[in-house]
């Protein structure tokens, strides 16, 4: 990594790596969001690899109609039900619809061989460490909310679906809507709000009322309007959030950057002849970066939150996405099964802490006077 | 008996990559009203020194060693100690006044709070004293000048402040770190004379960095001489003058800015001209900030420079000069012509300006002000380079080596941030970030304040060969006159906003026409002949 | 700066017109407008919150006791609708009515609402109390905590109280609000656990009986859950971001020559560095002021049975009552204006460095 | 016949076939205990909030409960269908052919302030309602009521237009709210009908307001002065000193509210509650008890419903297969708790219910339509609710008949598992939720859309904000939707061809779905004429018969009971009506329960 840095971002780095905490955060949430990049593999109601009369299936990539193992369906086979398992692992006997879980368990103690049907052969199927996707239910009897056990470690939500395959997804999502609408929203946020402080004036005057326009449409009436016409979507709703969030730095970076511009190093660069964006993004800003850099963790996990509050209001993503905030409303509405809440709370602390003292450390890392202890 | 004592004091920075050692074993004490004056090579520790007496430094210093006050040890006292000591037992002026201000309170604020704090006086009360020190620092019209805010106050005039708020507590030791580089040589005298009437009445103990030789020899009773972090000589200022023993001494006390600019060309083009130039600053009071006043910085200065040419300009302190000098950089707003080559640019946008900018360079009167905190010195030098490309076209890491190396500084700090420089490394690096770009006109706002008398000579011919090579026309500010006269082909003189005389720098030298310029000259040729005695 | 100021207000009136006018203009693109909701009401069906109050479990929208509609009550002829369109003034061209509401906005007549027959003003009124009082006591609360928390952490940054008072403001942070109101109100309020608090209102029901010091306590007895499970978000942020400011601060220059003129660290803090570093807390009140009175509140008002300005802000949107919603913008656009020529005025008050002209290239 | 049109029939009550169950002399109706204990506190807890004390306006969200204010002259009986007894009204007096009805009132009804409720009152009343009332209200009641007159103080006559059915007149005249005349006269600025107020208008009614605190509490107080505490229709009624009805704005909050006491009486409506909310020590020690009323009335239509515009579901089999895919078994025991029952019929549990194949009468009424009834009514039994595996969300064997049904109709599987017909086109279904539905249907909504897709439907759930939602549904933009709006029936009446009847406009808001068919127009208007009891069941079995064979509803399923949760001090009659449980004015409390609850503490 270092052979490519400049000094100073090798500084960086190193000033970085010596907050532990920020440090081993960056790790950890790498570690999470990669892992959760493969969640496919991690949960899913199909298997990952599956061995039929010898030859090989990935049903994660690809359709396969249960008539591709000797069922009757047409229609996607559900490999989760007992008759479809038992088609697979028996080579596609016939005898699987009358008495599926029967014929698993002999298959399973090697009670049935070839000599007793002359069509068995036998196959497997590899799953995914957790056999549901974030819209399976699970097989289990009872009324949901179910609480953990061994097959759904968090439980079930009302739903019936699994609560970690949710988090799994949900994190995935929520993560990835807050990275975006973060990027998008403070970039606009910080162009704004440095041109309005640099440079003074009428500039200033013409930008401010803009936002203050802006900002006073009502966010919801948007939804409401760009859903009915375009229906929900992950990116219109990430569109959309940046669209309306954007407004929110603006006043800061502002305030920063009027403060900043009569600083001496700013009449030095200008001196220079830097131009007025150089001044502003490589003299100013790093220097006006506290607000930003305090904000940005929360604006990510403001955005996981307004995805959440926005879900538990019914205007956020289809209601079979894997949304935490459902999972927060499910929370409060089901106050018996705390499985909901620890999970939806546990999910929270843990993404807001790692990227707060990520951003601290990020902070750190462009302090030119912090030292450690 | 001894006030202060140090005793093998080490200070090592630790940073991430490197470890500095700023001093490397000092040892020096001072006793009740006695003068110890600390000189030596720029970066050699004097600063480091100097704060490590009260635990000022920041946290990358490792400070080892010990300092007693009147038998107190402070290296690692506790707080209550050293609350106690500082700035009322020990009083801090420090290098850079410019930075040291609080931006945000008035003059009345920073220098009410120490006398509250430790002589109990009552907030009413306090304003008479204020007055009175503001007055004897030399500052004029105090009352005016009691609601304005650091910003708005000269190079000199700060320091004054600094100067001020350091006396305010009739301090038993004054720690004076270059007390009085950006003061011109009448005010300079001035304030000797008050530190000296001090110590008179208080026995106050002073330990008085400078680079001023001329100085030195009038203030103090013993000197120090520092290099690379150590105390190469020590002795008393007379016969420590008379016979330096350490080559180190003997050649800073050799070295001088002599000689002569080389004359400009009879056909020299004219590079920047300002005609009329005013300058008026609105004072402004009230929540509404209404304007009830001006301040006039500048009324009616005209000049022009060639190629090759350097204008001095000298000046007391706050007569506008640096105000000029912005101007005719258009960093700040004036009324008045202003042509820079062939080109009016008084109403130029912008952008045809910023194209310009490569062409004309300053240095900053504030270097630690205008090195932005979170660059570092390879970044900020390299900027230039950026923007305009590097004039030859070679890469740019090399050049900034080259010119760091040209100022006296080593390449091996490129990479530091400005903070972690000394005062005159830092007016080297600001010199050199107008250099690297080898631009037509500098504007050079006292460069070399910062700096000891053998870099200050490395600058002079640096800048001169300089000018030499590439033709290039200086406007130099400076309170250091022989400076100046190494330096100028022409010399302005200002007064209070006013041009009092401007011509050939040998015909004002040796027939000064103004009273004030006299003055000025008598002042000054009398400090450093007293100072250059010896040689 | 007169003049600047004086601009400033009078762009007031533009930039009002021009909120006015692109809400106006959105409005028109809203699928479903107050005559759905009408319609929607007089079917029973018009609690536009049941889905997070949980009203309704079963989910049937229709009201639990089947006395209180009559005869007849769930019809609607065509010609009604007509009538409502009427009544809404559906029936003029969209530009005829924005200029006779600016009309009447100009004469301070913000109407009434469609659904409750009452003034805006009334309305707005009303509510105040509560969302003051929330919106008050939470601001204080979180900048009376935050601040010297903050100015602490940025003191000790990187002890472990800083890593400690990090760990639990980010752990109070992740409880979603409404969740933490939730909490709070079972475990403080509710008849399983402590019932030390009110469940629900501003004051008791003898709050005009009792005397001025029992009135103060009642108040305060009623407002504690609500103000704490609102301030705990704010409180996360306005910490850290007043930490990290000082920090920024701290080790400046002139932090250095306060310290050598023997102020005590505390004065070093409060008297030198507060100020320098109160710049971008100043700033980002208007932000924090919007989300109090906007309806950031409505589920913690919701939940705490309190009728505040979120609730009716909230509700008014969702049930297309245009008065109200134009009339809260207004109001709350005004002020949100107001908010911020102040703060403008108080970073110049803070930085007198500050100014608003052009700056010259 | 004309004479028999012209015979004149006085009676105490009133039934369209003039068949009472009770007599006036009885002495008091016999679910009720005619000895219970008067006095007490009934609390209840109530969600959202109120700004009005006027129900009658839809501005405003009214508080608190109107019908114990007032009076009416004739009133429903909650153990008989159909059948109404006088209250304010003595006698009732109608031709056979129902033209006019006139009410003798009874002359020691009085106000809350002691003045006598006259027939000026009534009329004036009844003109309110025309007036200021619901628009609905007033269009179809001043078409169907062209006069009234006032005969005498006590005595009223209302005449009915000869355009329109007189099914359901007499009832609607009857059951007038009567209004003090005087009192809104009084201020008739202010007191009006369609604004709301922080006001009740004088009644004659058992209880008075008492006192109210917006946002917090309303309190009614019985009035010891009420003229008709010992008429045998009442007696036993209104055993409760104070009402008293408490607000909260969260779910949660009105639960915690009647674990601490602030309440002590729910009618618990969340099943997730009901079933697990109850564990707290006041119901294990048995200070608060949960008890379920079984509910008499035929569960409403309550399920999907498919909007019959679509062209995908103009085929009856497509609707079929799409209904198979719903698990309700399933669902019961993974979403609903288990505590809903299987709905198949329009008047399930009633003797209307229609079962196996047509015969007896119900074969005669439905041969007697003709041509209208499809042979196959008379050939297949009535359909029942098919039966789905519990343990599994989509039942194999329904899934195979389904896919079946749907190949046959023409979309068949392609080779990436989703159906297409002919033309290319998926199998588009579009549900359709409003945003404040409750997450319980929303999870059973979902579920159902992935068995539909499951089976290689195309189907989406779309969730949209309340009033988009008016919209679309009045604008039947939806392929599916869930809705409880399509009730049951026990007789026949307009409310029926509202529902049912081929629609008159598109956007008829009640027949959500669009029914439009020939059998079941014909049957309405057949069962207006039944002169019978059991004419008319027959009639409406037919109805329900048809009604379930054209699939247009997918049932959701219902809970058979009425859940209330009390503290232990609240008594109800053993037999309790069976349209009704009473809990407001058959229940009492027992004082000894009460004082042993608050000598524990456990009772404020
Ligand atoms: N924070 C720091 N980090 C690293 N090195 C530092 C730091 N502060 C000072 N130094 C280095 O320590 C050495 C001594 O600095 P000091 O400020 O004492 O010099 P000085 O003698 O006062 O010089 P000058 O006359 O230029 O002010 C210099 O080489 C400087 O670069
Ligand atoms: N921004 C400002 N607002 C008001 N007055 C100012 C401002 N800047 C400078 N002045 C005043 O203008 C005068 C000239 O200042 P200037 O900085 O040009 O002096 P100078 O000649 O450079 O002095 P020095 O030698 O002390 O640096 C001073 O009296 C100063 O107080
Ligand atoms: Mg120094
Ligand atoms: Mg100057």
């Amino acid at each position: 990594m270092a052979f490519s840095l400049s000094p100073i971002a090798r500084r960086r780095w190193q000033n970085f790596r010596k907050n532990r905490r920020a440090f081993w955060s960056l790790w950890i949430f790498s570690a999470l969001f990669v892992l959760s990049l493969f969640a496919e593999f991690l949960a899913n109601d199909r298997p990952i690899v599956v061995n039929y009369r010898g030859s090989y299936y990935t049903p994660i990539f690809n359709f396969y109609a249960e008539t591709t193992f000797g069922g009757d369906f047409r229609t996607e086979a559900a490999y989760g039900d007992p008759e479809v398992h038992c088609l697979i692992v028996s080579g596609g006997l016939e005898r699987c619809f009358d008495d599926p879980e029967g014929m698993i368990e002999a298959i399973d103690d090697d009670r049935f061989s070839p000599e007793a049907d002359e069509d068995f052969q036998k196959g497997w199927m590899i799953w995914p460490p957790i056999p549901y996707s974030y819209d399976t239910s699970v097989d289990r009897r009872g009324a949901a909310p179910l609480p953990p056990n061994e097959q759904n470690w968090l439980g079930t939500d009302s739903t019936k679906r699994d609560v970690l395959a949710r988090i799994i997804y949900g994190f995935r999502l929520s993560v990835f809507f807050a990275i975006l609408v973060t990027v998008g929203s403070s970039l606009i946020g910080i162009i704004a709000g440095a041109v309005q402080g640099f440079f003074g004036g009428v500039t200033d005057l013409v930008f401010q009322r803009i936002v203050e326009i802006w900002g006073a449409i009502p966010g919801l009436y948007v939804i409401i309007i760009t859903f009915a016409i375009f229906g929900r979507s992950f990116w219109l709703l990430v569109i959309l959030s940046i669209i309306l969030g954007w407004t929110g730095l603006v006043g800061l970076i502002r305030a920063e950057f009027l403060r900043a511009r009569n600083l001496e190093y700013v009449r030095a660069a200008r001196a220079l002849g830097v131009s007025d964006w150089k001044i502003m993004f490589r003299h100013m800003l790093p220097n006006a970066m506290v607000a930003t850099l305090t904000f940005l963790p929360f604006l990510i996990t403001g955005a996981i939150g307004s995805l959440a509050t926005l879900d538990f209001l019914g205007y956020g993503l289809p209601s079979s996405a894997p949304s935490l905030g459902e999972l927060t409303l499910q929370a409060k509405q089901k106050l018996h099964a705390p499985w909901l809440a620890f999970s939806a709370f546990t999910t929270f602390a843990v993404m807001l802490s790692l990227l707060i003292f990520i951003f601290e450390g990020v902070r750190d890392a462009y302090d030119p006077r912090k030292t450690f202890k | 008996m001894t006030l202060l004592c140090v005793d093998d004091l080490k200070v090592r920075f630790v940073t991430e990559d490197s470890t500095t050692v700023a001093v490397k074993g000092v040892s020096f004490d001072i006793a009740a009203g006695e003068t110890l004056a600390l000189v030596g090579e720029s970066g050699s520790g004097k600063s480091v020194s100097a704060l490590s007496t009260v635990s000022l430094l920041g946290d990358t210093a490792k400070v080892e060693g010990s300092v007693t006050f009147e038998g107190e040890e402070m290296v690692g006292a506790s707080k209550e100690v050293l609350h106690r000591v500082r700035g009322n037992d020990i009083s801090f002026i420090f290098q850079e006044p410019m930075t040291s201000l609080n931006p945000l309170h008035t003059l009345e604020k920073q220098l009410s709070e120490s006398l509250e704090l430790h002589q109990g006086l009552k907030r009413s009360e306090t304003r008479a004293r204020i007055i009175d020190l503001l007055t004897r620092v030399g500052i004029q019209q105090p009352e005016e000048r009691l609601g304005s805010y650091p910003h708005q106050l000269s190079g000199g005039q700060r320091q004054r402040v600094m100067i001020a708020m350091a006396l305010a507590n009739n301090p038993r030791l004054l720690v004076a770190d270059e007390p009085t580089t950006a003061l011109d040589v009448t005010i300079q005298a001035q304030i000797l004379e008050l530190l000296r009437e001090l110590q008179r009445e208080t026995g106050m103990a002073m330990l008085f960095i400078t680079h001023d030789l001329g100085v030195v020899r009038k203030i103090s009773d013993r000197v120090c001489v520092m290099q690379h972090g150590e105390i190469v000589e020590e002795g008393p200022t007379g016969p420590l003058f008379d016979a330096p023993q350490h080559p180190y001494t003997q050649e800073l006390l050799n070295a001088e800015s002599v000689g002569q600019p080389d004359p400009v060309a009879p056909d020299a083009e004219t590079i920047a001209s300002a005609e009329n130039l005013k300058i008026w600053f609105p004072i402004q009071k009230g929540f509404l900030r209404k304007t009830v006043g001006h301040v006039k910085a500048v009324n009616d200065a005209s000049l022009a420079v060639r190629a090759g040419e350097t204008i001095g300009i000298v000046g007391e302190s706050g007569s506008g000069k640096t105000t000029l000098a912005l101007a005719i950089m258009r960093l700040i707003a004036s009324q008045g012509q202003m042509r820079f080559g062939d080109r009016d640019i008084r109403n130029l946008s912008t952008k045809n300006l910023r194209a310009l900018r490569s062409e004309m360079q300053i240095v900053f009167q504030d270097p630690f002000g205008s090195l932005s905190p979170r660059m570092t010195c390879e970044q900020i030098i390299a900027e230039g380079l950026g923007v305009h490309g590097a004039p030859d076209g070679r890469p740019h890491r090399e050049l900034v080596a080259e010119v760091l190396t040209e100022v006296g500084l080593s390449p091996d700090m490129m990479n530091r941030y400005p903070h972690e420089f000394s005062g005159g490394q830092r007016q080297r690096i600001a010199i050199a970030r107008a250099m690297v770009l080898r631009p037509k006109l500098v504007v050079l706002d006292e460069p070399t304040s910062a700096l000891d008398k053998t870099v200050q000579v490395q600058v002079v011919d640096l800048l001169r060969d300089l000018q030499k090579k590439y033709n290039l026309a200086y406007l130099f500010i400076s309170h250091d006159l022989k400076v100046i006269k190494a330096m100028s082909h022409k010399v302005m003189v200002m007064k209070r906003g006013d041009v009092v005389e401007f011509g050939d720098a040998d015909q004002i030298f040796d027939a000064p026409k103004s009273d004030y310029t006299r003055a000025l000259f008598a002042a000054a040729f009398d400090l450093s002949d007293t100072g250059n005695a010896g040689t | 700066m007169g003049a600047y100021i004086l601009r400033r207000i009078l762009l007031v009136i533009p930039t009002l017109f021009g909120i006015m006018l692109v809400n106006f203009a959105l409005i028109q693109a809203v699928p479903g407008g107050p005559i759905e909701q009408a319609i929607a009401n007089y079917s029973g069906e018009g609690d536009v919150t049941a889905g997070f109050t949980g009203a309704d479990a079963a989910g049937n929208l229709e009201s639990e006791t089947a006395d209180e509609a009559y005869v007849g009550a769930r019809g609607l002829p065509p010609e009604f609708i007509e009538q409502l369109e009427k009544e809404f003034g559906f029936d003029k061209p969209p530009v005829q009515r924005f200029f006779i509401m600016i009309g009447k906005y100009l004469r301070f007549d913000f109407g009434e609402s469609y659904f409750q027959s009452k003034d805006v003003v009334d309305l707005v009124v009303e509510r105040m109390p509560i969302s003051i009082s929330l919106g008050l006591w939470t601001t204080l609360l979180s900048y009376l905590i935050s601040i010297p928390l903050g100015i602490r952490k940025a003191v000790k940054d990187g002890s472990s109280f800083d890593t400690w008072t990090s760990g639990i403001i980010v752990a109070a942070y992740a409880i979603p609000g409404f969740l933490f109101a939730i909490l709070l109100l079972v475990l403080f309020a509710g008849g399983s656990y402590w019932q030390l608090f009110p469940l629900r209102g501003l004051t008791s029901d003898n709050f005009a009986d009792l005397s001025l010091m029992g009135k103060i306590i009642d108040y305060f007895w009623h407002i504690a859950l609500p103000v704490t499970a609102m301030s705990i978000s704010g409180f996360t942020t306005l910490t850290l971001l007043t930490k990290n400011s000082f920090l920024d601060e701290i080790k400046k220059q002139y932090v250095m020559t306060a310290r050598a003129k023997g102020l005590s660290e505390k004065r070093v803090l409060y008297g030198h560095v507060f100020r320098n570093s109160m710049l971008i807390v100043v700033a980002g009140f208007p932000g924090a002021f919007a989300a109090i009175f906007t309806t950031g509140s409505v589920i913690i008002e919701t939940v705490f049975s309190l009728d505040g300005l979120g609730r009716l802000g909230y509700e008014a949107a969702v049930a297309r009552d245009y008065p109200i919603v134009f009339g809260t913008l207004y109001v709350f656009g005004l002020i949100g204006l107001l908010i911020n020529i102040i703060s403008d005025l108080v970073y110049v008050m803070i930085d007198p460095r500050i100014d608003f002209e052009k700056r010259e290239g | 016949r004309a004479q028999d049109s012209d015979e004149i029939i006085k009676s105490h009550g009133y039934s369209w076939y003039g068949d009472l169950t009770y007599q006036a002399e009885i002495e008091s109706m016999p679910f009720v205990n005619a000895d219970a204990p008067q006095g007490g506190t009934v609390s209840i807890g109530r969600s959202g909030t109120f700004d009005s004390l006027n129900p009658y306006s839809r501005k405003g969200r009214a508080g608190g409960i109107s019908s114990i204010l007032y009076d009416q002259l004739l009133e429903y009986n909650a153990d008989t269908d159909g059948e109404y007894y006088g209250v304010l009204a003595h006698t009732v007096e109608y031709p056979k052919s129902k033209d006019w009805v006139i009410f003798y009132m009874r002359p020691e009804a009085k106000f809350a302030d002691g003045t006598p409720v006259t027939a000026h009152d009534v009329l004036f009343s009844h003109k309110l309602f025309l007036e200021q009332g619901l628009p609905s209200y007033s269009e179809a009641v001043s078409k169907r009521i062209p006069n009234v007159e006032v005969l005498d103080d006590h005595t009223i006559k209302f005449y009915f237009s000869p355009d329109y059915s007189r099914r359901g007149m007499i009832e609607t005249a009857g059951a007038t709210t009567v209004f003090s005349k005087a009192w809104f006269e009084a201020d008739p600025e202010n007191r009006r009908l369609d604004e709301p107020r922080l006001e009740v208008a004088m009644g004659s009614g058992p209880y008075e307001l008492e006192s109210y605190e917006v946002n917090r509490n309303i309190t009614y107080k019985l009035r010891d002065d009420y003229w008709a505490k010992d008429l045998p229709s009442k007696v036993g009624y209104y055993n409760y000193e104070e009402i008293l009805l408490e607000y909260f704005g969260d779910e949660v909050a009105r639960f915690e509210g009647f674990k601490g006491g602030v309440y002590t009486m729910r009618v618990e409506g969340d099943p997730d509650l009901w079933v697990n909310g109850y564990d707290f020590p006041a119901v294990e020690e048995g200070t608060v008890v949960k008890e379920a009323v079984p509910n008499g009335s035929p569960p409403d239509a309550v399920g999907f419903v498919f909007n019959l515009n679509r062209p995908q579901f103009a085929d009856k089999n497509v609707r079929k297969a799409v209904g198979l895919l719903y698990n309700f078994e399933w669902t019961n025991e993974s979403l609903l708790n288990g505590l809903y029952s299987p709905r198949y019929s329009f008047s399930q549990g009633t003797v209307i219910e229609a079962n196996g194949l047509p015969e007896g009468p119900e074969l005669e009424f439905l041969k007697s339509l003709g041509d209208v009834v499809p042979e196959h009514i008379f050939t297949t039994p009535v359909e029942e609710m098919h039966v789905s595996s519990a343990s599994r969300q989509l039942d194999r064997r329904n899934r195979r008949t389904a896919e079946a049904l749907l190949d046959e109709a023409g979309w068949p599987v392609g080779d990436d598992g989703i159906r297409r017909n002919a033309a290319g086109e998926t199998l588009e279904i579009e549900f359709l939720l409003p945003t404040n539905i409750s997450d319980t249907v929303r999870a059973v909504q979902d579920t159902y859309a992935q068995n539909l897709q499951t089976a290689g439907i195309d189907a989406t759930v779309t969730r949209v904000d309340p009033s988009e939602y008016t919209l679309r549904r009045r604008d039947k933009d939806f392929d599916m939707i869930y809705s409880s709006r399509y009730s049951a029936f026990t007789g026949t009446g307009a409310g029926l061809q509202q529902m049912y009847a081929t629609p008159e406009s598109d956007t008829n808001v009640f027949n959500i779905g669009g029914l439009a068919n020939e059998t079941v127009d014909a049957i309405l208007q057949a069962s207006f004429l039944a002169e019978t009891q059991e004419e008319e069941n027959m009639a409406m079995r037919a109805l329900d018969r048809v009604l379930r064979d054209e699939y247009f509803i997918v049932p959701y399923g219902y809970i058979a009971e009425t859940w209330f949760a009390y503290f232990d001090m609240y008594r109800h009659p053993d037999t309790l009506p069976t349209f009704a449980t009473g809990y407001l004015d058959l229940w009492w409390i027992d004082p000894d329960a009460e004082a042993a609850l608050k000598a524990s503490g456990d009772l404020r």
